[in-house]
């Protein structure tokens, strides 16, 4: 069995191969070939996934160990995976999403000429993803994680024609370039600690390291995850990597690869348990996310960014869980896949009121689609719904456990949590039902597209419809399945669980929970849903400016990084021309100088040479009689 | 008399030759000196040879002068090519080797 | 006089010769130098030489004696006098000297060196003088024991020299020797192209030619009595050595003038 | 007497140099296919001498010794360890690229003379100094090894200074000079370095009375030769003093991006790929090998100029209006993390600068070489000149973005395995220098993807518009370094086998052993 996990990534590591390297003959068929691939991965999950739920519980994950990477005296890298439960989750969303999105982009890239290398890139996300969550140890994690970082730069900047699409891709790889630092770091701090940096040996062994050097490893795993999962101070460039086509945002910059730093702190679990400073670090940034994304994502226009503010804002849910330790692992983890599901169905319902609106992405030009896209607002109402934890549906499920899980943390700390993770949970109702209600409610705000062409909104083909439809089928069944399906045993024997001892009752979480949800929502419908939106936007509070400039944080970033860093090469340049290389330029200059003047006693008359030469032989002379003397 | 005068007078000799070859421009009159120098070295020789009781200083002395022979042989026809060339046979006036 | 003392002293009769004949080598050696004309000089130098053959006689060097006297005194010098010939006998050198400081450089340098080189020579130990005597007699003689020791010893030394000598003969030959690349003109080529040239075509102008004087050298004088320096032949003209006897030939006008007056004023006084 | 595989596989070029020089005026092309036969012959002996070498054998194998200089004892003795080995394969393998990538390079211009025969010089120039590079790193007499490391900079003089970069802007005399500034800069800095490890080399004959390495290094060993404190240090900063100009470290560097700059891109590639890694790898074998306790006594100031190296170069990359004097900045930065690797004196330290050495070769060899191929298309070396190329010739900019890509050591490409084992290893024994270092990998992002931004992404300029794609020439220059690169990104075996030998040699030369984890028993623990 576990020689399938090899295939799990070769799959989809083909179709990229293939479909990069094949040429223009491709260009007719390779997006069915992409497709099949990702299906065929998916195929194979499901059938190791059949395999591990035939076995008990403690003996379920499998160990492939293709060749050793990097030999070196000391140094040993396998070419290794591991596929246990935690794994498994991933490789399921992963796959299954994926396979979704592959069969979504064949509507929606439709007229793109450069369809195939997009099928391309996709297979590699996809591949590198998997090679993520199946490393068996930290350095292959490593070469996942780089792999699907340029995935996402690929994707970002799709529509590289687009300066703006090529600064989005090149910020996202930088920024998240800063993250790695980290996650290198970490290695290294593990390999000198522990001489290893496999998963098993590197946890079983954190007992006997000193809490410093945890401590280190895990703020240094936390700066990864921050870069990776657009987590403060590291979210910048989420916003702008919605440059890229919208299935990418679904898949990646939604569903799967921004969960990556999730997946980190979970796999690390041990690490983090044995280093409290560094889960209070986490949970702290994933509070400050929580709230920043939400704030967000009420003010931004922009469709796709109000969705990426969502994002942020949901996976600061998730790294704030993980922050919280045993009792938090199953529920980021619980929540990062109710969230996969219905966050993708949002982007594509997102991409799909595009499609048809001419790739207008302002909300305020929208207006009234749900009678003109039914299906489509039905599966983002479903969405929408799952989001902002309307009871029954999977983000009511998700969200209620790490609210309830941030009280549990107990003391003064447990109070605060909670309570951000509430006002989280109104703000998201208010921004999603903002959404809602600009898109798919009130009076038609249509505006023609710079060609002159008004948009004639329309549903979707089918291939980006049935996509759309299961996975709001997924948004609506996850929560419940998971819920009464047991899905805490299913991963307790990886990350651990532990009971939480909340000082309110779980009823009492659960019915502040709605009640904030119906607070954000009525109060979004009084202000969206009575009132006219104005189709230019109004200035706005001082609040409303910031958030829509991202809170001033890239206004911070290019202020101090590049600004600074443009100032700090050109006076490097300049060092470099004029003092670096002048010294030597300036030795060069003295000698030649020095020379010039010595030219003149080269005078050409050769009874002068013939006096120097006779006063030398003299001096020689003396020389020799004083060395005599001596 | 201690022969080493004739050592003194041979150093003389050099010196004068030396300072001539220095202070005259008449390639000629050069040349000349550089003979008187080599002949002051030969009565060193000589007189060495004499000191030491061996004849080996006169052997030297006498392949000395055959090289002046050679030498001179030599430098006379490049003092007249020389002036055939720029009619004149001043040392100065050849001061092409600067820059 | 006992044999110790013989080994570094000399009977008095060399010493007299030492004194006397340095002192004219020495005078010698000097006005090399210090010769306006390159002849002098030359004669000058003979004069030294001569005298240090007579030290090398002295110095118990029979064969280097004579063969200072043929071959420096004969040949060189000679050669040198038939150079100074072909740049000119009469090109006198001046002493003044044009390249700045040279002269007081050379004075210095010359007087260190000289010093250091009597300072070295007193220091050595050079107390014992072995005298020829018994190498010179080895062989049955100095010219025998220079013999033995040039084919023996520096055999290879003196084959090398032999060829150094040829190739410097060779070599003298090549520098001064100039190949004709055409074929010698004619005299009635040579008179063809002057009418060609139409410059001279008639003989060149004579020189002047005056009673008291050698005078290839003397200009002939135009109309208005300044040289034509024509009329000297090519080479001379070329040396720089035309005598100028314009203003003589002037002034001789001019004596010739008053005499002529003086003659007819008498005349006329005498007709009066 | 076995077979002189190692004096063939240097000869070979050698001679094709030769071959080549004397091919007539007329048979330009035949004068490339010749060199380019040459080198692949070459190619196949190295890989014979791979074939050959036994990892786990004695040191040095394949040895040849012959008197050369008795008075001097210096001996023309040969012998290969590990890292010898992969640099051999390294310089045979760019080779063919290089020849290939500079086909129409030196082809005269229409106006020149038809005896004028710059083809053939160029070409034969290349192999030259395939045989002295390939000679240097074989050579384990310090003589021997001194007159190559000189005598190479004669052929690269001419290659720098007589076939400059067409593309230029300014008139073609400033480039002219531009050209023979660079020529000269190159010559006068390496020979300073030179004339001082001149010095050293004769200093290290009057102590230990000959050249031999293995000798020496022996009679270090088991303290028969006897080094004074003071005397070890000297002689070892002036051998060191070259390497770092030849390597180029930190401040000795300036004259690297006026050489890249100005000369064509085959042989900017052979100076930073092939001709600089002599500089590295001397200080592998000589500097650790002679001077084990110099080393130790330098190494806290060599680590600060690596890592100024390290993140100077690419900040001053990052500001760059030249692409080929950024790629210069960013090689300044890559050697600095050799240098590093090799300084901090652990196995993964030594490794990884070994393996970064090959891998730096290959993946500057794929970025410059694309980067040429842009060049001679546009006619500008500025960065600002182009815009939009990914639009009109996808694959050439698809093979730049992964040449910057294993610039940047992205996993998956050999670079990465390199460089990481580099940090590790600093990490390990001076963890402050690890994490400067890991500052570089975010600004090697920064300089590649702005290149890569400002030339192939955005609207396509106008200047841009009718460059043709990757030609099949072209093409089969840079797949099969970009196939290299990939293979050992996940595959670096081949490689790490040769080479962990011989760093455990060098390891047990300047007697360091690695530091080891704070947590013995992992495995038990588990």
């Amino acid at each position: 069995m576990e020689n399938l996990i090899a295939l799990l990534i070769g799959a989809p590591l083909l179709g990229a191969a293939v479909l990069l390297l094949g040429g223009r003959r491709l260009d007719k068929s390779g997006h069915w070939l992409g497709t099949l691939l990702a299906a065929v991965s998916f195929v194979i999950g499901l059938v190791l996934f059949a395999d591990m739920l035939g076995k008990s519980a403690d003996d379920r994950a499998l160990h492939q160990t293709l060749y050793t990477w990097i030999p070196v005296e000391g140094f040993q890298a396998d070419m290794a995976f591991q596929l246990d439960q935690l794994s498994m989750t991933f490789v399921l969303l992963i796959t299954g999403v994926g396979t979704l999105i592959h069969v979504y982009s064949i509507g929606y890239m439709e007229h793109d000429e450069r369809r195939r290398r997009f099928f391309g890139y996709l297979n590699l996300f996809v591949a590198a993803m998997l090679l993520l969550v199946l490393a068996d140890n930290y350095l292959l994690l490593y070469f996942g994680w780089e792999g699907v970082g340029l995935a996402s730069y690929l994707l970002i900047g799709f529509w590289q024609h687009k300066p703006s699409a090529a600064t989005a891709a090149k910020k996202a790889f930088i920024v998240n370039r800063v993250g790695d630092m980290g996650l290198s770091i970490a290695i290294m701090i593990m390999f000198t600690t522990f001489g290893t940096f496999t998963f098993g040996p590197v946890l079983a062994a954190t007992g006997e390291a000193s809490e410093g050097k945890l401590t280190a490893i895990g703020l240094m795993l936390l700066l990864a995850a921050c870069g990776k999962s657009a987590q403060v101070p590291l979210q910048s460039w989420l916003g702008d990597a919605m440059e890229g086509p919208t299935p990418v945002s679904a898949l990646i910059h939604a569903a799967t690869m921004v969960t990556a730093g999730v997946y980190l702190i979970v796999r690390s679990a041990d690490i983090f348990n044995a280093a409290p400073d560094a889960q209070l670090v986490v949970t702290v940034v994933g509070a400050v996310t929580l709230l920043f994304g939400a704030i967000v994502g009420c003010a931004k226009d922009d469709i796709k960014k109000a969705l990426a503010g969502s994002t942020m804002s949901q996976i600061g849910y998730m790294i704030l869980a993980a922050g919280l330790g045993p009792i938090g692992y199953v529920f980021a983890i619980m929540h990062l896949v109710t969230h996969g599901f219905f966050k993708a169905g949002l982007f594509l319902g997102a991409g799909s009121v595009m499609h048809g609106m001419n790739d207008e992405v302002d909300m305020r030009r929208y207006g009234g689609l749900r009678k003109y896209m039914p299906v489509t607002f039905i599966t983002f109402g479903l969405g929408y719904l799952a989001i902002i934890g309307f009871p029954g549906l999977s983000g009511f499920f998700s969200k209620d456990k790490i609210i309830e899980a941030a009280f549990a943390k107990g003391g003064t700390e447990g109070w605060i949590l909670g309570t951000v993770t509430l006002i989280g949970a109104a703000i998201t109702a208010y921004y999603m039902t903002r959404v809602m209600l600009m898109t798919f409610f009130g009076e038609k705000r249509w505006q023609d597209d710079e060609n002159g062409r008004p948009p004639h909104p329309h549903e979707s083909p089918r291939s980006m419809v049935i996509p759309m439809v299961l996975l709001a089928v997924g948004s609506v069944a996850a929560g419940a399945l998971f819920e009464f399906s047991g899905f805490v045993e299913w991963l307790e024997p990886v990350t651990g669980f532990a009971h939480g001892h909340s000082p309110i009752s779980a009823a009492a979480v659960t019915t502040a929970t709605i009640a904030v949800m119906v607070l954000g929502v009525g109060l979004a419908y009084v202000q969206y849903g009575r009132r006219p939106v104005p189709v230019v936007a109004p200035r706005g509070s001082l609040l409303t400016r910031a958030a829509r400039r991202d809170l001033l944080q890239d206004d911070f970033n290019h202020a101090v990084f590049v600004t600074g860093g443009t100032h700090l090469t050109r006076s490097l340049v300049y060092v470099d021309h004029s003092l670096v290389d002048g010294v030597v330029n300036g030795t060069a200059a003295a000698v030649g100088g020095l020379s010039g003047r010595l030219r003149k006693l080269q005078n050409g008359y050769a009874r002068t040479y013939a006096v120097s030469m006779f006063g030398g032989t003299a001096v020689l002379i003396a020389a020799t009689l004083l060395m005599r003397a001596v | 008399m201690n022969p080493v005068n004739y050592l003194y007078l041979a150093a003389l000799l050099f010196t004068i030759g030396a300072v001539g070859v220095l202070i005259r421009r008449n390639a000629i009159v050069v040349f000349m000196c550089v003979e008187l120098m080599l002949n002051a070295c030969n009565l060193a020789f000589v007189t060495f040879s004499r000191m030491h009781g061996n004849l080996d200083g006169q052997v030297i002395a006498f392949f000395t002068m055959v090289v002046a022979a050679a030498e001179v042989v030599v430098g006379l026809a490049i003092i007249v090519s020389v002036f055939r060339a720029r009619h004149s046979a001043s040392v100065d006036d050849a001061s092409l080797m600067k820059l | 006089m006992s044999a110790n003392l013989a080994a570094y002293t000399t009977s008095t009769g060399e010493a007299f010769q030492f004194w006397v004949l340095g002192t004219v080598a020495v005078l010698g050696a000097l006005s090399t130098v210090l010769m306006k004309k390159a002849v002098h000089s030359a004669l000058s130098l003979a004069g030294t030489m001569i005298v240090l053959a007579v030290f090398y006689l002295a110095n118990g060097a029979y064969f280097l004696g004579v063969v200072q006297i043929v071959v420096y005194t004969g040949a060189i010098m000679m050669l040198f006098l038939f150079v100074v010939m072909l740049v000119g006998v009469t090109a006198a050198d001046s002493l003044k000297e044009t390249i700045k400081g040279q002269r007081w450089l050379a004075a210095a340098c010359g007087l260190g060196f000289g010093i250091l080189l009597a300072a070295g020579i007193g220091n050595a130990s050079l107390k014992d003088f072995a005298g020829l005597g018994t190498a010179n007699s080895a062989h049955g003689g100095n010219v025998e024991g220079l013999a033995a020791l040039i084919f023996t010893k520096y055999v290879f030394a003196f084959e090398i020299t032999g060829a150094l000598l040829i190739t410097a003969a060779v070599g003298a030959m090549v520098l001064t020797h100039r190949e004709r690349t055409e074929r010698a003109r004619t005299q009635r080529e040579l008179s063809e192209q002057r009418v060609r040239e139409g410059k001279h075509v008639p003989p060149l102008p004579a020189p002047g030619v005056y009673a008291r004087h050698n005078a290839v050298d003397i200009a002939g004088l135009l109309p208005d009595g300044t040289p034509a320096e024509l009329t000297v032949m090519q080479t001379l003209r070329k040396r720089g050595q035309i005598r100028d006897v314009s203003n003589e030939a002037l002034s001789d006008l001019k004596a010739l003038e008053q005499r002529s007056a003086e003659r007819l004023g008498r005349e006329e006084e005498a007709s009066r | 007497m076995s077979f002189p595989l190692l004096t063939v596989t240097a000869a070979v070029p050698a001679v094709g140099a030769v071959l080549t020089a004397a091919v007539p005026a007329a048979r330009r092309t035949g004068a490339k296919w010749l060199a380019l036969l040459v080198s692949l012959a070459t190619l196949v002996l190295a890989g014979v001498v791979w074939a050959q070498f036994e990892p786990g054998g004695p040191r040095y194998q394949l040895t040849e010794s012959h008197a050369w200089i008795k008075d001097f004892g210096v001996r023309y003795e040969l012998g290969v360890d590990g890292i010898g080995v992969a640099l051999i394969g390294l310089t045979a393998l760019l080779i063919p690229f290089i020849v290939l990538a500079g086909w129409h390079d030196a082809d005269p211009l229409e106006t020149s003379s038809k005896r004028w025969r710059p083809t053939q010089g160029f070409f034969a120039l290349i192999l030259m100094v395939e045989a002295m590079v390939i000679l240097s790193f074989e050579a384990t007499d310090v003589f021997l090894f001194y007159i190559l490391f000189e005598a190479m900079l004669i052929p690269m003089y001419f290659l720098i200074g007589g076939f400059g970069d067409r593309a230029h802007s300014g008139s073609d005399e400033n480039a002219a000079a531009q050209r023979s500034y660079a020529a000269v800069k190159f010559l006068l800095y390496n020979l300073v370095g030179g004339l001082i490890m001149l010095a050293a080399v004769i200093g290290l004959y009057v102590v230990a009375g000959n050249f031999s390495l293995t000798e020496i290094a022996e009679a270090r060993a088991n303290g028969s030769l006897d080094m004074a404190t003071n005397t070890e240090r000297l002689l070892f900063l002036g051998f060191f003093f070259a390497f770092a100009v030849k390597a180029p470290l930190w401040p000795l560097h300036t004259w690297l991006p006026n050489a890249m700059g100005e000369s064509t891109a085959p042989v900017a590639v052979l100076i930073t790929a092939v001709v600089d890694k002599v500089g590295t790898f001397a200080m592998l074998r000589f500097c650790l090998g002679l001077f084990p306790e110099a080393s130790k006594w330098a190494t806290p100031a060599i680590v600060v100029l690596a890592l100024i190296s390290i993140v100077y170069g690419a900040l001053v990359a990052v500001g760059q209006r030249d692409i080929k004097r950024l790629v210069a900045y960013a090689s300044i930065s890559h050697f600095g993390f050799i240098i590093l690797g090799i300084f901090a004196m652990t196995s993964q330290g030594q490794s990884g600068a070994t393996l970064y050495m090959v891998n730096h070769g290959i993946s500057t060899a794929a970025l410059m070489l694309v980067a040429g191929f842009l060049i001679s298309r546009r006619g500008s070396r500025l960065i600002a000149d182009y815009g939009g190329v990914q639009k009109v010739a996808p694959v050439l900019a698809g093979t730049f973005l992964i040449g910057g890509l294993a610039t940047l050591s992205l996993p998956g490409l050999a670079p990465f395995v390199s460089e990481f084992l580099v940090l590790v290893g600093a990490y390990a024994r001076y963890p402050v220098a690890g994490v400067i270092a890991t500052t570089g990998i975010v600004l090697a992002a920064l300089y590649t993807l702005v290149l890569y931004q400002r030339t192939m992404t955005g609207p396509v300029k106008e200047e841009v518009r009718a460059l043709p794609d990757l030609r099949a020439r072209e093409l089969a220059v840079v797949a099969p370094l970009i196939a290299v690169l990939i293979f050992l990104g996940v595959f670096p075996k081949p490689l790490t086998d040769v080479v962990n030998p011989a760093v455990q040699h060098t390891m047990s030369d300047v007697q360091q052993k690695d530091p080891q984890p704070q947590i013995q028993n992992v495995e038990a623990a588990k």
